[in-house]
């Protein structure tokens, strides 16, 4: 990894953080004040400036910094101090593995960006995923509260459960690509297959027949998985513990569950993290599933190769990997906007409900799909062979 | 670079290690001491070159067993271990123990003697594709058996763990 | 690795297994004793990765996944005795469990 | 060897064992006992088709010219029973002129002897399904005995040995609610035990010293064309057996065959240990006709004959069954002369009759003594059928002393009946003439034997006194005043159709029976073609001595044979026809030598003292008391559990603490030390 890879690549990183978990707080008000018919954020002002509520993320963040820093009696200190940052810090060291566009040679330099590009790079998100739930474990039972101890051993048992249902939905997508490798699973994802391209090998169609090479469509992993994307999805949101998975907050039984014990910053730590980690979903979501930073149908190095001759070398490479990010990021935000739907249409689910969605539906149908992914393969093998 | 870190994972390890043992306020700062004993010793193995066990040893321990215990301690809402009572026959355990401990430690210098340094591996040692294909093809057995008795053992626990079986 | 040896990490190794050993003979708090027993499983994990690096093959490592599935499975229903033990005697003391021996 | 295939002899033993265990399982899985008609049709139905089946085989053995005339034989290879090593049982059957006469017999007789059972156990409504019980039984006991005459080797043969055992045992004991029938099947089982333990070993030795000489078989075919191997050998008698004539060696087939001869004893009622068969009379009558006359005692005989090929090498051994026969002979007739039971005295006359099979045996007079078989079954089968019919027309007395003047009551009981006894007594022309004649004749010329002519002597002897307590049996049943109560005279009936057809059909064989083994010199007397026949038939089995008598020695010894038993009628007729007090003038005469004989010579007494109440007290005392109870149970049994229990309160308990962390550290311990031990040298 050459310095400037690194540097960019850090560039990338806090500016995703920076900007996007306190816009998160923006959209979040905004779109639920849509959904329920509200103006929403619109108060706060700087110099008679109110930027549609813009500034509010600002104003709550001089809130919450300002306030008393509260530590209840017979709280467990060191753990009630850490246990945000330990919520925080693995949503954002996620971000590590993720690949934001793929690797350029710009002016000598050869430019990746993605932080570290690992070889177990899926399997880094989900271990560093667990170990996010000591965050919330230890805030539960830290605060020496009741109500807390009943979010904490909520969170713990949610978490659990969904992370075994987690790992378990995208085997199928690795199955398929072969490897847990982000940047690679990313660079799979740019290519097309024929959809009728099953005629010519079942000899309905011969060889070469010109409108087959025309229908085509990317390998998107929701193309190869759809399902295996809609759980993996939920099986996300279920361990970032957001409604409808928010059972261990649960306000209307245990007042606020596991945090219920914390406030000023550290109590926005909590909602940070959430946020963060809405984007390190939609992050996981795009990289994996909805062709990471490419266009469907649009192959970044044939890209490269075509601008060239207008542009040189350097020009063409930083064009696409201007492109990339920006896609990336479109969707990214279209996928936290599906989230903020999500979260916003519909009601808590009943502790119980969450468990046996987690235990007898999502682990079973993930089993099942790997069985058929695996068959599929086979069969897929065996015609093209 | 490796030099230093394995002496910080190490010292981490063992002394976390030892704060398992030693806790004896409360059995969450032995799991907590517990998690920060297995992310050293994670550290160990990505130094040793075996990613895929490191990045399992965190999944596992550190994102499932320790979860685990402490849900448990949650649940049976443990507080202390009552380090005032007396303990019974301090001196038989504390002999047992040290002669036990004695004898590990002796038999790791015999069993170290030799030095040998570190050989060349290849670069697919330890990667996820390389164990992926000795477990499903060499040691599929095992894989196999493993699955039973992971199956037991969730037979296992929900019928123990149940309060009533009807 | 440069000064480390493979003798560094069997020392490491054998030192968590002693004090895993040590907790689990010394300790009547039965999860803290369970702990215990994990410290010294993830020893001998070390030492059997130590080992396998150490002759250029990784079917320590293998060795070591396994043992991790056991020891999964182990806590699982290690946990839910100790769960149904409470349940029954109120207790997680080692020494008020000595009824087993009949 | 394919000519001698013949899969048709399975179904002789088989179909008796098909009906046996259908009303068998119908018995205990039915919820109500079979229909009558259904009972009669399996069980009479199995021992005929049996028969039919059987006389087509022997008729085809006797006549095929396909078999090699020296050793004509079928057999049928079921299956291979055993097989170590070098070793093969096959259970297969064995159908040679021997086994012929043998299974028509059982068959023949048995079929009659079912039928007959049908009208005897009619009127017995002891027990609710009595009836189907009955017949399976003895169903099972008639594919027992078929096993073990068609047996084609010594296990098979043990197989069939045993299951009549089983059988007797179950039918003496058929009308188990009286403790004396219960205590008469067991008496009849433990001493056919002993019997048969001699037998075991006897097989044993056997087949050791046939594997001793490379070529381990049981085998009857191979066992006789082999058994010049074993004729040399001989066994070192141990020191304390030095009064025994011939120590200190005793050839192997000797001691082999004598320990055949304790199994012949126990099973065909010899002495020592005959003491079974007068206490078997419990059972119902045509159980005594089938089983304890006519079939099953007569096993032993067959045994011997089937043997012969040791017996011949084994002069000793041959000596010892001549003798024994004798002896039991003459015996049993001695305490035939006082019994008053109807029963009683048939069953010592079969003793006696057994014992002139085994003189025969002896003198290797092997067709004699199967002819007499036959003959015997004939005769001694309608005896008692005929005593079965007297029984059921009495109302189950069995006293003769209470019986008297039923010639006109019963009267075609009393005319079969006749020709029994006139047959039993040895009256020319009638069956039992011929065989014992044949026998008497054979011991005479016996030079082989040490004392063949005492021997003889002994027969003759037997011979009249048997004309003497028939006779006194006949007319103390038949003739004269009738003795019953008047209750019992009122009812007094002949049977039905059921028993008398096969009274009719024996009687027939009882006259003709005879012909079938018409000796040479009768034959040329009277220019009959194919004379002996039976005698001819056997011989290539059983190699019977031949003897180079003049016709006119042959006839003077039948006459004398006749004359005797003529005396022994007379003196009946005199005693108890026409002085009717002699009897009891000459009882009280002896009276002492009298009650001793009606006691028949306090033998169970004897045995009772001498063998039975030692083994008892041993066994309460000894084994019971101080090896079962203090031995096993005392220090076996509990002295395990006081030491486990012992070493635990004093040592053990300390050690289960019930403490984890104790056994843990002990555990630890011993892992290390096993790892140090595993590294020591490196």
């Amino acid at each position: 990894m050459e310095t400037s890879t690194v540097f960019v690549a850090l560039f990338l990183f806090v500016l995703v953080l920076l900007v996007f978990s306190p816009i998160m707080t923006w959209v979040e008000r905004k779109q639920s004040a849509l959904m329920q018919n509200r103006i929403g954020a619109n108060r706060a002002e700087v110099f008679g400036i109110k930027a549609l509520g813009l500034i509010h993320p600002l104003a709550d963040a001089i809130k919450m910094i300002m306030k008393e820093d509260m530590v209840p009696t017979g709280a467990h200190r060191f753990l009630h101090l850490v246990s945000p940052f330990i919520a925080v810090v693995p949503a954002i060291i996620s971000f590590a593995v993720i690949p934001y566009g793929g690797t350029y040679q710009m002016w000598g330099a050869n430019v990746s960006l993605c932080v570290a590009d690992l070889d177990y790079g899926v399997l880094y998100v989900f271990a560093i995923g667990s170990i996010a739930t000591y965050g919330s474990m230890l805030a539960g039972w830290a605060g020496n509260n009741n109500f807390g101890m009943l979010g904490s051993i909520r969170v713990s048992a949610q978490m659990i459960s969904y992370e075994v249902a987690l790992g378990i939905t995208v085997v199928g997508l690795f199955m398929i690509f072969g490897t847990l490798r982000l940047t690679e699973i990313g660079v799979m994802q740019q290519e097309t297959f024929r959809l009728f391209g099953f005629l010519e090998h079942l000899d309905l169609v011969s060889a070469g027949t010109a409108w087959l090479e025309w229908i085509r469509i990317p390998m998107w992993g929701i193309v190869l998985q759809p399902l295996p994307f809609f759980m993996f999805l939920t099986a996300l949101m279920a361990e970032n513990k957001r409604a409808p998975f928010d059972t261990p907050e649960g306000e209307s039984e245990i007042v606020a569950g596991y945090f219920i014990e914390y406030s000023g910053m550290k109590f926005g730590l909590y909602m940070m993290g959430e946020w963060i980690e809405v984007v390190v979903i939609s992050a996981l979501l795009t990289a994996m599933f909805l062709g990471g930073w490419s266009l469907p149908w649009v192959s970044e190095s044939g890209m490269i190769s075509a601008l060239t001759p207008s542009f040189g070398e350097n020009m063409a490479n930083l064009i696409a990997m201007v492109l990339a990010v920006h896609v990336f990021l479109i969707k990214v935000v279209a996928l936290i906007w599906f989230q903020m739907l999500i979260r916003w249409s519909m009601p808590r689910f009943r502790y119980d409900q969450v468990m046996n969605l987690g235990w007898k539906i999502l682990l079973p149908l993930s089993l099942a799909n790997i069985v058929i992914t695996a068959f599929g393969i086979l069969i897929v093998q065996e015609v093209t062979r | 670079m490796r030099t230093a870190l394995f002496w910080i994972f190490s010292v981490m390890a063992v002394g976390s290690a030892l704060g398992v043992v030693g806790s004896l306020r409360s059995p969450i700062n032995s799991a907590l001491s517990l998690v920060l004993s297995m992310l050293a010793l994670a550290g160990l193995y990505v130094l040793l070159e075996a990613q895929f066990v490191g990045l399992i040893q965190v999944m596992v321990y550190a994102g499932a067993i320790v979860v685990l215990f402490l849900f448990v301690i949650m649940l049976l809402n443990l507080r202390g271990s009552g380090a005032g009572s007396a303990e019974s026959r301090p001196i038989g355990k504390a002999a047992g123990a040290v002669v036990a401990v004695g004898a590990v430690l002796w038999l790791v210098r015999r069993l170290a003697a030799s030095r040998a340094p570190w050989p060349e591996v290849d670069p697919t040692y330890g990667t996820t594709r390389a164990i992926g294909e000795a477990l499903y093809t060499d040691y599929v057995l095992s894989v196999q058996v493993a699955g039973v008795l992971l199956l037991a053992g969730i037979i296992a626990a929900v019928v123990l763990a149940k309060k009533k079986i009807d | 690795m440069g000064d480390v040896l493979p003798f560094h990490f069997q020392v490491v190794a054998a030192l968590i297994f002693a004090i895993g050993a040590l907790g689990v003979m010394l300790r009547r708090n039965m999860i803290v004793m369970f702990m215990s027993i994990e410290l010294m499983l993830n020893a001998a994990n070390l030492s059997l990765v130590a080992f396998s690096r150490e002759i250029g093959n990784d079917q320590g490592q293998i060795l070591a996944f396994i043992v991790m599935v056991v020891a999964a499975v182990e806590v699982a229903v290690g946990l839910a005795i100790i769960i149904s033990l409470v349940r029954n005697r109120d207790t997680v003391n080692i020494e008020d469990t000595s009824q087993m021996k009949w | 060897m394919t000519e001698h295939e013949n899969t048709a002899l399975r179904w002789i033993p088989l179909l008796p064992l098909i009906a046996a265990a259908l009303s068998g399982a119908w018995l205990v899985f039915g919820r109500r006992a079979l229909p009558r008609v259904a009972v009669i049709a399996l069980a009479c139905g199995a021992p005929i088709a049996s028969f039919a089946i059987a006389v087509v085989q022997v008729f085809k053995l006797a006549l095929e010219t396909a078999l090699p005339p020296d050793a004509p034989y079928y057999s049928d290879n079921l299956y291979t029973w055993i097989s170590a090593g070098d070793f093969h049982a096959e259970l297969a059957f064995l159908l040679d002129p021997l086994s012929a006469v043998m299974v028509l017999v059982v068959t023949g007789v048995g079929s009659l002897i079912h039928i007959y059972s049908v009208g005897y156990m009619d009127d017995d409504h002891r027990e609710d399904r009595g009836f189907q019980r009955f017949f399976a039984y003895l169903n099972l006991f008639t594919f027992s005995m078929l096993m073990l005459i068609l047996g084609d080797n010594l296990l098979v043969m043990f197989v069939g040995w045993e299951g009549v055992g089983v059988c007797s045992y179950l039918l003496i004991g058929f009308w188990y609610l009286d403790d004396a029938n219960a205590a008469a099947g067991q008496k009849a089982f433990v001493v056919n035990r002993i019997g048969d333990f001699g037998f075991l070993l006897g097989i044993f030795l056997l087949f050791w010293s046939f594997a001793q000489a490379g070529l381990p078989t049981v085998e009857f075919r191979e066992m006789s064309a082999n058994v010049g191997l074993l004729a040399e050998r001989t066994v070192a008698l141990p020191g304390w057996l030095s009064f025994l004539p011939g120590f200190p060696t005793w050839g192997l087939l000797t001691l082999a065959c004598l320990c055949l001869f304790v199994g012949a004893c126990g099973k065909s009622a010899q002495i020592p240990l005959y003491v079974w068969l007068p206490d078997a009379m419990a059972g119902p009558t045509p159980v005594s006709a089938l089983i304890h006359a006519a079939t099953m005692v007569t096993a032993g005989v067959y045994m011997v004959c089937r043997m012969s090929f040791a017996y011949s090498l084994a002069p000793g051994a041959q000596a010892t069954v001549a003798w024994t026969g004798a002896l039991t002979a003459f015996f049993a007739a001695t305490i035939g002369l006082a019994q008053t039971d109807i029963k009683k005295v048939l069953a010592y006359s079969t003793v006696s009759q057994l014992g002139y099979m085994f003189l025969a045996a002896g003198v290797a007079a092997y067709s004699a003594a199967i002819f007499h078989v036959m003959t015997h079954a004939f005769f001694k089968a309608l005896l008692f059928l005929g005593a079965g019919s007297v029984i059921l027309g009495m109302h189950h007395q069995q006293d003769i002393t209470k019986m008297g003047g039923l010639r006109r009551r019963m009267p075609v009981t009393w005319a079969t009946f006749l020709v029994g006894v006139i047959a039993i007594a040895g009256v020319p022309p009638f069956s039992g003439f011929f065989s014992k004649d044949e026998i008497l004749l054979a011991a005479n010329q016996a030079h082989a034997i040490p004392g063949h002519q005492a021997l003889w002597a002994i027969g003759m002897a037997t011979a009249f006194l048997t004309a003497f307590y028939m006779f006194r049996l006949y007319f103390l049943v038949w003739s004269g005043e009738s003795r019953a109560d008047h209750h019992t005279q009122a009812s007094i009936h002949e049977s039905g159709k059921w028993v008398l057809v096969p009274l009719c059909v024996l009687a027939l064989f009882s006259v003709i029976g005879g012909f079938f083994g018409l000796p040479d010199a009768y034959g040329d007397l009277f220019g009959v073609q194919r004379s002996n026949s039976l005698h001819h038939f056997l011989q290539p089995v059983v190699h019977s001595a031949e003897h180079e008598i003049s016709h006119a020695t042959e006839f003077r010894l039948a006459a004398l044979t006749t004359c005797v038993g003529l005396a022994g009628i007379a003196l009946a007729t005199v005693m108890y026809f026409w002085r009717r007090d002699l009897a009891a003038k000459l009882a009280a005469a002896i009276r002492p030598l009298y009650a001793l004989v009606r006691d028949k010579y306090r033998i169970d007494e004897l045995y009772d003292a001498a063998i039975v109440r030692p083994l008892r007290a041993l066994s309460s005392s000894l084994l019971s008391r101080g090896v079962d109870q203090g031995l096993i149970d005392g220090l076996a049994v509990n002295g395990t559990a006081k030491l486990v229990r012992a070493s635990a309160d004093g040592a053990l308990k300390y050690l289960q603490s019930g403490f984890a962390q104790s056994y843990l550290v002990a555990m630890l311990l011993g892992g290390v030390l096993l790892v140090a031990w595993l590294v020591r040298g490196s």
